[in-house]
């Protein structure tokens, strides 16, 4: 199971669990599986089939470029950051 | 493209520290900076600002400025295509260009004319008639966001993870970012520390003004030249902004004098080519005066911290809290995310909750500067750690290798720390000959400080040719803001084993060269550096067929290495040089490019050491000896790694001392000069020690990890903590300039 | 309109006239007009430096000289300063020392130095910091802008080179 | 910049012919720091820029122990600091000249454009005032002089009136125990506008036998604590006879302090400008003193 780090201002939907174990294959069913155990998680993360651009997804600690389209491993570890800026 | 390299110990070129591709032109005046373009036909434009900071603009009458002899044409917000059906950040970057309806900040661009002389053109910009409606000013971040206060975007709704409140505010984000219970974490706690900081707006400062010229042909096509950070950057933003496909503009990236952030966005480059377009297609050359340089193009946030920690009676920290508010300027997108990002990532804290909030006042649209958000976030976070330690008795650096964190530990936001070198830093900082030497005399104190920056991967490409002497063209895509070039080039050279004497490069422009990222985020080396690598690969796998070609053996019967090929049939050896004078006759140039797109850019650590002497009669504060400890992964050329140390040093103790942005109730910039925008000048600074730590970062093929922002983010903190030992008064404000000082230090008589 | 005055004048050893303004800056003529875009368009206010020319043998911002002040004087720029070999050491420390980062500085310091050189071949740190507290360097923390210096004049002074003005 | 003319002369009638025709549309260039600044800030738009570099006595200094220092008013500073009767007799004029800018400003700003450009915060004007200056100034009428206390009367204007321009500047020589220096407050070391100057002069009588040397006569004068530079004599009058003791510094220090009229502006608060008056005042009389026992 991927271990996924609810977003802070998230948790209120998850009962304020701040990680939660999900079955998926990918990024895009994690996001669907999350929608299904609680309901409203979808529509926070992603608008218009896309994760929102405010939120950048990170894979075993690594920001992902595939995003909705990032596979996981059985045991990957999900993380929904806020985007930041570098100058 | 490989991300498990292990990094390579052996160098031949890295570590060297061989004469930069441009420097000769550079020391000699014929280096071309943007405004040294000249073309024939060319016109001369200057933009109209906006006078008030908060104001409806009623109308615009360009029609005199227009008639004056000598001018070509004006433009205005008139003249963008309509953005009625655009995303809100599209519209915002339209009017920041050219204000529509609304200015927003004392220097909004009104209008723009385009003269045969500069004179004229400034002549002109007196004859254009704009009416104005007044409207409230909101300067302070924490009055805009009251809930009263008059609203800059109507349309503006404070986005929450996901949500959007359903009234208009100046609020644009709202952040969080925690871990453990915060409640449990405090009531742990022996000993906490709770203050609120205050941090003024301040200026990249590069010497170069913002400029641009552009040409705009008959056929649609644009081509600008500017001072830039990114091409590909300037031709997105103005094919979002002219609403032109990004295939009609050709962006030549020109040398550029210093950007640290604040030449990513586009200011000119839009104006100039509509500018182009509008008078009779001849080339239109703009460059701003310095006073419009700092009040209308991007500085960083002011910002207003409130930070909570709290440790255990052993010094093991255990709950910590923040609130952090960035005035954006007037659209959003300030830096708050990375300030959370920072403000508590050197320790190990299991009771966090970051709060961030972007909020938009009248001033000008923010711009990144080195490490965005980092700066402030880490003055307020090291000055509270500061007096833990003093609290707790115990020694700074001992503080920090208790609570520092090691590679694996988790940050507040969940995400695992790659392999990082902090503590190696810490005990580096420990065996500074500044740290034994001993301070004596009166009023005078040693700070310590440690930073964190994040730095970026982002998206690189370079391509390369072999010249029939053996010598390797190469073409990069990363604007060269210092010493990127060199580093680029030296990693090429390593990966072909040739010597660095064979590598030409040029940094290419939007036409000549695959997408790449502007140079921030400490990227290019790290980044364009793999590009390189990568292509590099490609370009002895091509030769390698080449010369099995001419030994008619076998590719894999070739081996490569110190730039000769062996024939592993026959033993037969032949230079690279030697194969190159064959290209034709086995099948013409070999030819390489590569992009990529790493991830795994690896975190910046660094302990800084301060020294100063305060003046108690006068608040002078003079900075005695400085020295910054950093984990730089692997230096490529070593003596511009110390060069970038320095200079973000000098740029963090100008932001510590004395820079600032003064507005007056009006929200007019009173100080938009050199003169009184105060950057550090030689007789302000030490030498600034430096002690490369080398922790490789197993994410690159040569361990680099970010350099360029990290050494801006100690320096306040390290300042505020030396003034505290010097003096004794804790400062909660930046700049902390004489009258600040002075102001804290009756406040202490009087207590 | 005003008329525009020939100015007769002596730009890095080369006698030449120009047709200017007397409203334009020796900084706009000579980066405009002439062609010499080495001294820098930065401030243009006096405060930076980076047009720094030498005049008459005096260090001056071409930004703050109307360009009609400079009948009949000379102008020493960037673009004259060179050693018979080539760079001038103050040049070659500063490659060697990497005392530039972005470069746009790099001008006004290597001109004001060298008329520091020609008045003082052996300043200490704290002579050349005074003297180049008019030029403003935003990328290098001017460390090894004052170490290139220090290194040139030793150079010189151990090697005395006839160097060109 | 708007359009102007320029004309470089070579006398003073000629100047003063080119000023009268033009009224108030001419303007004097010498070196122009401050001028060109405000030319190209649109602050003043004259019709000619009289070049007055050329005049023979613009640009010379003079000194004799008799009659004193005449400084032409187009001298640049960087010449001035290297005068030899500068350094050796008038010390708070120094002081003040070698703090005007940088190396580039030095080379070309003048003593004259700094009186006339008339800023409350010019720093060689309270030295001026110490030091006992005088105004030469030329015009239609002929010449007359004026005591540089007397020339700024508002930011940014001075007595002068059309058709007439600073020629020199007349200071007195200095008598036997003289010491002066002027000491001003910046934020940074170089490159500022001063928050708070002051200059301080003082006479010794003839040492005596024992304590303290005695003060014949004192002088202060401040920058950016008025809308002129501010001459203190109350300061004078209160030190005058008394011995020199860090008591009667001190008070001397409070005295300034107590006549000073700040404003807040962006380079410094009402409270910092009135409590660096007090500092300033008290470390210059020290330095005079110093100067003064040397």
């Amino acid at each position: 199971m991927a271990v996924v780090y609810v977003p802070s201002l998230l948790r209120s939907l998850t009962g304020g669990l701040a990680q939660v174990e999900v079955a998926a294959g990918s990024v895009r069913e994690l996001v669907d599986a999350l929608e299904e155990r609680y309901p409203g998680m979808g529509v926070r993360l992603c608008e218009d089939g896309r994760l929102r651009p405010t939120f950048s997804v990170a894979v075993d600690g690594v920001v992902s470029l595939k995003r909705l389209n990032q596979k996981l491993e059985p045991d990957s570890e999900v993380h929904f950051l806020p985007v930041i800026s570098g100058g | 493209m490989s991300d498990k390299q292990t990094p390579i110990k052996d160098f031949q070129v890295i570590g060297t520290s061989p004469l930069r591709p441009d420097a000769v032109d550079k020391v000699t005046g014929r280096a071309l900076f943007g405004d040294d373009v000249r073309l024939p036909g060319m016109l001369y434009g200057v933009v109209l600002r906006s006078p008030h900071s908060h104001a409806r603009i009623l109308s615009i009458d360009t029609r005199k400025a227009e008639a004056l002899p000598g001018v070509f044409g004006a433009v205005t917000a008139a003249d963008l295509p309509s953005f009625t059906d655009a995303g809100a950040y599209q519209r915002y970057q339209a009017e920041n260009a050219l204000a529509n309806q609304k200015a927003l900040y004392y220097g909004h661009p009104v209008a723009a004319v385009a003269a045969i002389n500069p004179h004229i053109a400034q002549e002109a910009l007196g004859l254009i008639d704009v009416t104005y409606e007044i409207l409230p000013v909101i300067l302070d971040v924490r009055q805009a966001m009251a809930e009263d206060a008059p609203i800059l975007l109507d349309d503006l709704r404070t986005h929450e993870a996901g949500s959007r409140s359903d009234h208009s505010s100046n609020v644009a984000s709202h952040e969080q970012t925690s871990c453990g219970d915060l409640e449990l974490g405090f009531s742990q706690a022996a000993f906490i520390v709770e203050r609120e900081f205050h941090t003024s707006t301040v200026h990249q400062g590069y010497i170069e003004p913002q400029n641009a010229t552009a040409q705009a042909h008959e056929d649609g096509q644009i081509t600008i030249w500017c001072s830039t950070q990114g091409a590909f950057g300037v031709r997105d933003q103005v094919a979002e902004i002219l609403r032109v496909p990004v295939s009609h503009i050709r962006v030549i990236p020109m040398e550029i004098g210093g950007g640290f952030g604040g030449k990513n966005n586009v200011y000119l480059e839009p104006l100039a080519a509509l500018l182009s377009r509008k008078c009779a297609h001849r080339p239109v050359k703009m460059i701003m005066g310095y006073d419009e340089v700092l009040a209308a193009t991007g500085p960083t946030s002011a910002s207003y911290i409130k930070v909570k920690i709290g440790a255990a009676a052993d010094g093991r920290l255990i709950a910590a809290q923040a609130v952090l508010c960035y005035a954006a300027g007037a659209y959003p997108g300030s830096p708050v995310t990375s300030g959370m990002d920072c403000i508590f990532a050197p320790y190990k804290i299991p009771h966090v909750q970051i709060d961030g909030y972007d909020v938009v006042v009248n001033k000008p649209r923010t711009a990144s500067y080195r490490a965005p958000g980092g700066t402030n976030a880490n003055f307020a976070g090291e000055v509270v750690i500061d007096e833990l330690c003093e609290k707790l008795g115990m020694d700074p650096l001992e503080f920090r290798l208790l609570n520092g964190v090691q590679t694996g530990d988790r940050k507040a936001d969940g995400m695992p720390l790659p392999v990082i070198g902090f503590h190696e830093v810490i005990q580096a900082a420990q065996q500074t000959p500044q740290l034994s030497a001993p301070l004596e005399g009166p009023y005078r104190g040693r700070g310590v400080a440690c930073g964190y920056w994040g730095n970026y991967g982002g998206t690189s490409s370079a391509s390369a040719s072999v010249n029939a002497d053996g010598a390797i063209s190469l073409v990069e895509g990363s604007v060269d803001l210092g010493s990127g070039r060199v580093a680029i080039a030296m990693q090429l050279a390593e990966a072909m084993e040739l010597p660095y004497q064979d590598i030409q490069t040029v940094v290419g422009d939007t036409a000549t060269v695959g997408y790449t990222e502007g140079t921030y985020g400490s990227r290019a080396t790290f980044a364009t550096g793999w590009a390189v690598y990568e292509l590099a690969q490609s370009l002895k796998g091509q030769l390698c067929e080449r010369a099995a070609l001419l030994w008619d053996v076998e590719p894999d019967q070739v081996g490569y290495g110190k730039g000769a090929f062996t024939n592993r049939v026959s033993a037969e050896s032949m230079s690279l040089r030697a194969l190159a004078s064959h290209m034709d006759e086995t099948g013409g140039p070999v030819v390489a490019s590569a992009s990529v797109h790493p991830s795994k850019e690896g975190p910046a650590f660094g302990v800084h050491i301060a020294d100063v002497e305060v003046d108690p009669e006068t608040g002078k504060v003079s900075v005695l000896r400085y020295t910054a400890v950093q984990d730089v992964g692997k230096a490529i050329h070593p003596i511009y790694v110390e060069g970038q140390i320095q200079g973000g040093v000098a740029q963090g103790i100008g932001w510590g001392m004395n820079e600032e942005y003064v507005y007056d109730e009006q929200g007019r910039l009173l100080n938009a000069s050199l003169l009184d925008y105060r950057l550090p000048t030689s007789l302000d600074l030490p030498m600034i020690e430096t002690v490369l730590v080398e922790v490789p970062n197993p994410g690159h093929p040569y361990g680099v990890r970010g350099v360029g922002e990290m050494p801006i983010v100690p320096p306040p903190a390290a300042l505020a903590n030396a003034i505290y030992r010097a003096v004794g008064v804790r400062m909660q404000i930046l700049p902390m300039s004489p009258p600040r000082i002075l102001e804290a230090l009756w406040e202490k008589e009087r207590n | 309109m005003t008329h525009s005055i020939i100015v007769h004048t002596t730009l890095n050893s080369q006698e030449i006239e120009f047709l200017c303004e007397p409203r334009q800056s020796l900084l706009e003529v000579l980066r405009e007009g002439l062609g010499l875009t080495g001294a820098k368009q930065a401030c243009n206010n006096g405060n930076c430096g980076a047009c720094s020319v030498i005049l008459d043998g005096v260090l001056v911002n071409a930004c703050l000289v109307l360009a009609v002040e400079v009948e009949g004087k000379s102008i020493t720029t960037i673009e004259g300063i060179g050693g018979p070999g080539g760079l001038h050491p103050l040049q070659e420390e500063f490659l060697k020392q990497a005392a530039l980062q972005c470069g746009i500085c790099t001008p006004g310091f290597i001109v004001a130095a060298k008329v520091l050189l020609d008045q003082n071949s052996r300043p200490s740190e704290i002579e050349v910091r005074r003297w180049l507290a008019g030029n403003l360097c935003r990328c290098t923390g001017y460390d090894k802008i004052v170490r290139a210096v220090l290194a040139a004049a030793e150079r010189m002074a151990e090697t005395p080179l006839e160097v060109q003005a | 910049m708007n359009d102007f003319d320029y004309v470089a002369v070579i006398s003073i009638p000629e100047a003063v012919q080119r000023l009268s025709g033009a009224g108030s549309g001419g303007r004097v260039l010498a070196g122009g720091t401050d001028l060109i600044v405000q030319l190209r800030a649109g602050k003043i738009r004259p019709s000619l820029l009289v070049d007055i570099k050329g005049i023979p006595e613009l640009t010379t200094v003079e000194y004799s122990p008799e009659k004193g220092l005449v400084i032409g008013a187009a001298v640049p500073c960087l010449g001035l600091c290297r005068e030899s009767a500068l350094i050796e007799h008038y010390p708070g004029l120094l002081d003040a000249v070698s703090l005007i800018g940088g190396v580039q400003i030095q080379g070309r700003a003048t003593l004259g454009g700094n009186l006339c450009n008339a800023s409350p915060a010019a720093d060689s004007i309270p030295a001026l005032i110490v030091h006992r200056a005088a105004c030469l100034i030329a015009g239609p009428d002929g010449r007359r002089q004026v005591p540089v206390e007397q020339f700024c009367i508002a930011p940014g204007q001075t007595i002068l009136q059309p058709g007439e321009f600073l020629v020199s500047l007349h200071l007195p020589p200095p008598p036997a125990g003289f010491g002066a220096a002027y000491l001003r407050f910046i934020p940074r070391n170089e490159m500022d506008i001063a928050v708070t100057g002051a200059a301080a002069a003082l006479r010794l009588d003839p040492p005596t036998a024992s304590g303290p040397p005695r003060i014949a006569w004192a002088h202060a004068a401040l920058s950016a604590v008025a809308p002129t530079p501010l001459d203190v004599p109350e300061v004078g009058e209160y030190l005058a006879g008394k011995p020199a003791t860090n008591e009667h510094l001190a008070e001397a220090a409070r005295i300034a302090q107590a006549a000073v009229r700040p404003i807040a502006d962006m380079r410094g608060s009402l409270e910092q400008r009135r409590h660096l008056a007090g500092v300033l005042v008290r470390r210059a009389f020290e330095k005079a003193l110093q100067r003064a026992r040397a």
